[in-house]
């Protein structure tokens, strides 16, 4: 079986209060090293049998479909054989 | 079968001898995990049914009392209200926000399986203190918990409680309840009759969640307590919705024998209940059962607490009926047996019976514990202490600026505005006030709902803190405009086991019981949750009551803020409290002690009557419990809503902080016109009522005069920004 | 003029829409989210709720209903359609409106009164407003942080497609006054069209005194009245 | 800069309502080839100049602490170099 891990994050130019908010209670937690943090999505979307071109292809359609929202979010994905 | 097993379980030996006796032979593995669970103090009350015993329980309105899903009460027109409150600590404890959201979710499933539609949710909350990391995350969790889980279906959360104190600290609580609207003629039940009818199961497929559950919430919270907690229960409100229009679309149907969900203990808890109050017999082939996990055993099916799920007895043949509405919804319906006559409760894998145990030997014959109880030592020596000495040391300004900002007194909208307080368009009184209202669409009427308990009362003095939560309760209606109706409470107290704990459980429910009996208002149901200890330190007792009353007339309904300038205020039933137990003496002086006043039943019945009656008679244009705080935090808190500043002046008293904080039962601030205040003080008198005239609504500024000085000036403006600001703050 | 009001399995405000017109004497159905027509609706309003859960993103999943074929060429038609809250966030998905929505800053549910600036009032949907007049009309929901690409907003805001926006009781457009963190504190938008309109607040919950206010009949009264003058 | 790739995903045995919600909305969109899926989150830590042991201990004590929550969640991360 193929899966694919699908990642979603906002557009660097949007702003992202929940990763700022990580990052602040990470520093004031006595991590002064982190710089930022950016949060985002992952899914694990498990296809049944079919050709590694077809499941590249039909993942990015559900991608650019469902997934990930083009306004305001990319998405990137890899596909794993288990 | 070794003896660990069963203990390791939850049983003591002498239960295990007493499966034996029931079963005439050994239990297998499964038959003693369900026995231990269904014998767990969650399920069966075993050391607290013959304290329940005391709660009166009827009443002319009365349409179902304890034993059912939820207790219903009839409100008139054909139509009754619903309800229920039940606790969800440990799991809150471990995972706030899911802990917190299972809580809602299954309360309403407690409601919408007796055919009603929910309309509003409410939650009581304690917590350790409010300067600790731990706390905070707590908090965060739990209010984001019950959010997520009530917006996302759609039920109004309208109120609640939230108060703050160490001894919550390892072991947070969490009650929820629900109100539901329902027509007589609609009402389902939880049981299991008619030979060959089938047993469905609906909603979500069953996972390996929450595996005893049940014995875990009756177990003290420990390390070990991590290593035994199998998945915890994630919630799914948009499953929950699905059911719920599902279940009540298919009671309308008329083709449901019985219905009940699945909470604590799953599959095992609902079929026996079922079976068992049905004087019915069930066999169960676990097979069918439709699972989210492979490999499932019959043990893991039967105790798993996935969310959810319900099972229905529908009548023989409207199987296909059955299926359709839930298929309509997305939802899955299974036939997974069938009502037999035998009372016995069978369960087969792949037709080979696994576990054969008469239903009635799971509930009915259940162990009973008469625990010994005894006074604890504190109570004497907390009691004989001499209050005079606490006298303001601060100016009274300050002593009012700092109740304002504890976080017990300030103003809870950092949690309520969370909730969507108003989905439902139903929601005439916001949270804010006294009690909520909800409109009942298409007449007159409006629900009024309220829970209340001060913990620290209970603890000092349980008889009479049990009393007080009750009538506070009452009192919180009856300032909305509302005749209380009926009692669901949540009984919260450490290990029964230890006789001072067990002496509190039962005082406490005696005071619950006598001021039930006197304000008319009988308990239909409810929760009990002990064992809420840490390290073996018990929680402050906390016998929450949850109350709903009927506002006749929603033109006649009330709310607590000041309404005009020039308005007469009164204070009646009682002006000066006294310091026991109140939160003017533990914030300022670190002290919490005392003899706390008795409530004087007859009298607190008498005083809502009357006040319930000016009100509806239009006298009256605001309404406010005078509660913890007293009388200063009172006046202030009605000011806020309309920023109106007030002029009083009290009479004169050799202890100021007595007459500004102390706390009283039987204490309403109210406002009404000159003309209106001179006929209350009047009808008042004649019935041997106390009242007095205390000032008016003026300026800009809360001032109130004793002794011949302003012992409090301060603008609302001020007041009301330390009050707002307060909990946002500190949970910032 | 009769009105549908579409049903999705989470949507909980549908019945609120429905007595909110019906209590003002329209006809109003409801309309499955599995149906294939309207019914003969004139106007569509899109509910407030959690229309799939709101997994994924808010109104991502609603966008594929059956129904929503027959909303979106409805729309495209002139028809008249009114996303609440939960439908705003569909109308975002289905494109029928530009922009998306983000988590709300604060990151938290927000439900409160807000006050809202009338910004255009020559729309089917504020026609019997006056420029400026301030509406107190209640929020709630957890995502109503509007977003737009700054080329989109000039855009907006150029054709008078800012309907509402987010004030203080004066009727200034302060950062305070801001629940969400929406860019310009916009609070409803139309489509270029102008039959098309999103907004977050809730007008079907103040439709009547005995609820605290009534301001949001305005919304449901120019839609009835600009319809009968068409 | 390192930059800490934490993914963080539901245990299995944890019900994942989203995940089901997604996978039946792709069902029902036309991919039946879809068999499951879970969701999960993502998180881009940008972390200030250190050495890379130093950061895979901070990272996980981060994740352990304040990032993934033990009672339902499991983490894993990388770290890579921008
Ligand atoms: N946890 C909560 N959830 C919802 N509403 C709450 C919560 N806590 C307090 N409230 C609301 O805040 C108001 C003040 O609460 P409280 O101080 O307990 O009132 P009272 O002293 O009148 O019982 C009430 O309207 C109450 O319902
Ligand atoms: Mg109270």
């Amino acid at each position: 079986m193929l899966t694919a891990k699908v990642l979603i994050t906002l557009k660097k130019s949007i702003l992202d209060p929940q990763g700022n908010t990580i990052k602040r209670a990470l520093n004031s937690m006595g991590y002064p090293e982190v710089a930022d943090v950016r949060q985002g999505k992952m899914m694990e979307v498990k296809l049944n049998d079919m050709a590694r071109e077809k499941a590249v292809a039909i993942v990015d359609e559900m991608c650019q479909k469902l997934l990930a929202n083009p306004v305001i979010e990319e998405y990137s994905f890899e596909l794993v054989e288990d | 079968m070794e003896a660990h097993v069963w203990r390791e379980m939850g049983l003591k030996d002498n239960e295990y001898a007493r499966v034996v006796e029931l079963l005439g032979r050994e239990p297998n593995y499964l038959e003693i995990g369900i026995f231990a669970v269904m014998w767990s103090e969650h399920c069966c009350y075993k050391t607290s049914k013959p304290i329940l015993r005391l709660f009166p329980t009827e009443g002319p309105a009365v349409l179902q009392g304890p034993g059912e899903n939820a207790g219903i009460i009839d409100i008139g027109d054909g139509q009754a209200v619903v309800f229920k409150m039940e606790s969800h600590n440990h799991p809150s404890a471990i995972e706030p926000y899911q802990g917190a959201a299972t809580g809602v979710g299954g309360i309403i499933r407690d409601v919408f399986t007796m055919g009603a539609r929910p309309i509003a949710c409410l939650d009581s909350l304690r917590f350790g203190a409010i300067d600790n990391d731990k706390t905070r995350h707590l908090v965060h969790g739990v209010v984001a918990g019950i959010a997520g889980y009530g917006n996302a279906i759609g039920i109004p959360t309208v109120g609640g409680e939230i108060y703050f104190h160490p001894s919550y600290q390892g072991n947070p609580l969490v009650n929820a309840m629900c109100v539901g609207l329902i027509e007589h003629t609609g009402i389902a039940k939880g049981i299991a009759a008619g030979e060959g009818n089938p047993v469905m199961v609906v909603g979500a497929r069953t996972g390996r969640d929450g595996i005893h559950g049940a014995t875990f919430a009756s177990v003290e919270l420990s390390e070990e307590s991590e290593e035994k907690r199998s998945a915890v229960q994630v919630g799914d409100p948009f499953m929950e919705k699905l059911l719920l229009e599902a279940c009540l679309e298919l009671i309308k149907t008329g083709a449901v024998v019985g219905i009940q969900d699945m909470g604590a203990a799953g599959f095992t808890s609902s079929a026996c209940e079922m079976a068992s109050r049905g004087d019915s017999g069930m066999e169960l082939e676990l097979a069918l059962v439709p699972r989210r996990e492979e490999g499932m055993t019959p043990y893991e099916i039967m105790l798993s607490e996935s969310q959810e799920r319900m099972l229905v007895v529908p009548k023989a043949g409207m199987e296909a009926k059955v299926t359709e509405i839930f298929d309509k919804w997305g939802l899955e319906a299974v036939v997974v047996g069938k009502v037999t006559a035998d009372g016995m409760m069978r369960l087969k894998e792949d037709g080979v019976v696994v576990a054969e145990i008469p239903a009635k030997a799971l509930t009915d014959n259940a162990p009973v514990y008469h625990n010994p109880d005894s006074e604890p030592e504190y109570y004497q020596r907390n009691k004989n202490i001499d209050l005079s000495q606490f006298e303001l040391g601060c100016d009274g300004n300050q002593a009012l600026l700092q109740l304002l900002a504890s976080p017990n007194l300030a103003s809870k909208e950092w949690v309520y505005r969370q909730y969507d307080h108003q989905v439902g368009a139903n929601t005439v009184i916001l949270p804010g006030s006294d009690a909520a209202v909800i409109r009942v669409r298409g007449t007159a009427k409006g629900i009024a709902v309220t829970t209340d308990c001060n913990s620290r009362y209970v603890y000092l003095d349980p008889y009479k803190g049990g009393a007080l939560a009750v009538a506070e309760a009452a009192r919180n209606l009856v300032c909305a405009g509302a005749k209380p109706l009926g009692v669901t409470d949540c009984l919260n107290f450490g290990n029964p086991e230890k006789p001072d704990i067990f002496w509190q459980f039962k005082q406490a429910c005696m005071g619950v019981a006598d001021a039930c009996r006197a304000l008319q208002t009988p308990v239909t149901g409810g929760n009990v949750s002990l064992y809420n200890e840490t390290n073996g330190v018990a929680i402050l007792p906390t016998p929450t009551i949850g109350m709903v009353g009927l506002v006749e007339d929603l033109a006649q309904r009330m709310t607590q803020d000041f309404k005009q300038v020039g308005d007469t205020i009164l204070v009646i039933g009682a002006l000066a409290g006294s310091l026991a137990g109140s939160e003017y003496l533990s914030l300022l002086h670190g002290v919490e002690a005392g003899d706390l006043a008795a409530v004087d039943l007859a009298y607190e019945q008498k005083v809502q009557d009357f006040v319930l009656a000016q009100i509806k008679q239009g006298r009256i244009n605001s309404a406010h419990d005078c509660a913890e705080g007293g009388l200063a935090v009172a006046i202030a808190e009605s000011c806020f809503a309309g920023e109106l500043g007030v002029k009083l002046s009290l009479p004169a008293s050799d202890h100021v902080a007595s007459l500004l904080f102390g706390e009283a039962p039987t204490r309403f601030v109210v406002s009404a016109t000159a003309a209106n205040s001179a006929s209350i003080l009047s009808r008042a008198n004649e019935l041997g009522i106390k009242a007095w005239q205390v000032g008016t609504v003026q300026g800009e500024s809360v001032q109130i005069e004793v002794n011949r000085t302003l012992a409090i000036d301060c603008s609302v403006k001020e007041l009301k920004q330390v009050w707002r600001n307060a909990l946002p703050d500190l949970l910032a | 003029m009769k009105f549908g009001v579409v049903v999705f399995p989470g949507s909980n405000c549908d019945a609120d829409c429905f007595h909110a017109v019906q209590d003002l004497g329209h006809p109003v159905e409801y309309i499955w989210h599995k149906d294939l027509d309207l019914k003969g609706s004139d106007c569509i309003i899109l509910p407030g709720g959690f229309s799939y859960g709101d997994y994924l993103r808010t109104g991502a999943i609603a966008r594929f209903s059956p129904v929503m074929e027959q909303v979106i060429s409805f729309a495209q038609n002139g028809g008249l359609v009114i996303g609440i809250c939960n439908g705003f966030q569909v109308l975002l998905e289905c494109g029928l409106l530009p922009g998306a929505m983000l988590r709300n800053d604060i990151l938290q549910f927000r439900c409160q009164d807000s006050w809202l600036r009338v910004e255009n009032t020559s729309t089917p949907f504020t026609n019997l407003m006056h420029a400026g007049q301030v509406l107190r009309v209640p929020i709630a929901h957890g995502e109503g942080n509007y977003f737009i690409e700054p080329e989109g907003l000039l855009q907006l805001e150029a054709q008078g497609q800012v309907l509402f926006r987010y004030v203080n009781q004066a009727g200034q457009v302060t950062p305070e006054a801001n629940p969400n963190g929406s860019v310009g504190n916009i609070a409803g938008i139309c489509n270029a069209t102008g039959n098309v309109l999103g907004m977050m607040p809730h007008p079907e919950r103040c439709v009547d005194e005995l609820l605290g206010g009534a301001h949001g009949k305005l919304i449901f009264q120019s839609i009835v009245a600009w319809f009968e003058r068409r």
